[in-house]
């Protein structure tokens, strides 16, 4: 298991190169970025992502813990920036490695609906009129309910 | 008891941590001692269903207690992902 | 969209940052990646996947299309090797990108269940002591059903 | 007409592919065709259940017509993926 907490970018393409290579005994590998993603209007300079320096780390292990409990893994990688970045560029990724795809996807999707509502980040939208902290979406609470 | 603030909380209040002296036995009563404290405090405070607390960097409810407790983090619902 | 059927191996890393960079309006990239597995006792020497060239291509694209008339998608790829591999060496990927992540997730995972048992590929297994068809398995039919 | 076959269907037939002078109005009929040839023929057609065919490159029903057909491909359950 790799938990990565960093401000710098990240080579998706090798980390996901690195995440899929030499496993034999895993069929299947599932991987989720996330990218800053501009609205229709092109109006957002940047994305700025707070985070809890000393809890962020433990409270991914925590996430990729359980979804090792839950599904059968060989791997689980969690990698996610803070700082300002700013549109097309990549956010964070997961990834996970498992005998059978089902239990891939699940388990990528578990993660990926925890880290949107547990794990402590908070994005700040930046457009030419101002700053704003993005809310917490109901539909990303309701997702924890399928879990 | 070091006491942090993340995202519009910390910008409500003003500081990104502080330390605090208190006697409070749970997370709740350590909010209503800072909402008497100021105006921002009050301000920061004023609805904490819209808020979420980590006790010793570990997500909880406003009810936990907080003994021997070092740590207490007050922010908004998380955007991650 | 982009469908790729070759025998050669395919560089993963690099296909999944080449179809994730550069996406301002997509915020979530989802990739899956199927490796020749071994079993526990380490016998497989090989996997051959024969295919059907004339109406391989067709079949893909068709299940593309299915997948982008069903969810609100940015682009899809499917590449699929045939031949000759041994257990590590990746058979296949798929990746999609949407806007928002359950469409990117649930898109991937019909395009596998689709190409499990739509696609025109026989996967025949050699071991030390000779070779066997492998057999559609029923929970491959059964998650047809899902969609 | 040009009937392929893929998969243990070619192995117990023999052949990948082969051209055929046929009549027949429907898949099942060249099956009941190709079964009465050689007992190769019967060995791979024994269970059309366990079978699936393409026509002219589209997988469909063993009742399809072939009027007009360029190209019937027999070949059990695919696995792909």
């Amino acid at each position: 298991m790799r938990i990565i907490v960093q401000e710098a970018p990240f080579d998706f393409g090798q980390q996901a190169q690195a995440f899929a290579s030499g496993r034999q005994n895993m069929g299947a590998i599932v991987t989720f970025t996330g990218v800053v993603r501009d609205d229709a209007s092109g109006a957002l300079t940047a994305m700025e992502i707070e985070h809890y320096p000393g809890m962020t780390e433990a409270a991914l292990t925590a996430i990729a813990n359980d979804a090792c409990a839950r599904w059968s893994l060989g791997d689980v990688l969690i990698l996610h920036r803070y700082g300002r970045l700013t549109p097309g560029e990549m956010i964070m990724m997961v990834a996970t490695a498992a005998r059978h795809r089902r239990d891939a996807f699940e388990a990528a999707e578990f993660l990926m609906d925890y880290l949107k509502s547990r794990a402590p980040f908070w994005k700040r939208e930046v457009t030419a009129e101002g700053a704003s902290w993005v809310a917490a979406k109901d539909e990303d609470e309701a997702a924890l309910d399928r879990w | 008891m070091n006491v942090l603030y993340f995202a519009w909380v910390r910008e409500r209040i003003g500081v990104p941590s502080e330390s605090v002296e208190t006697q409070a036995a749970t997370v709740n009563d350590l909010v209503e001692e800072l909402r008497a404290r100021e105006d921002r405090y009050a301000a920061a405070f004023a609805d904490t269903s819209a808020l979420r607390v980590a006790v010793d960097q570990e997500l909880t409810d406003f009810d936990a207690p907080l003994a021997g407790v070092k740590e207490v983090a007050f922010f908004p619902p998380m955007t991650g992902g």
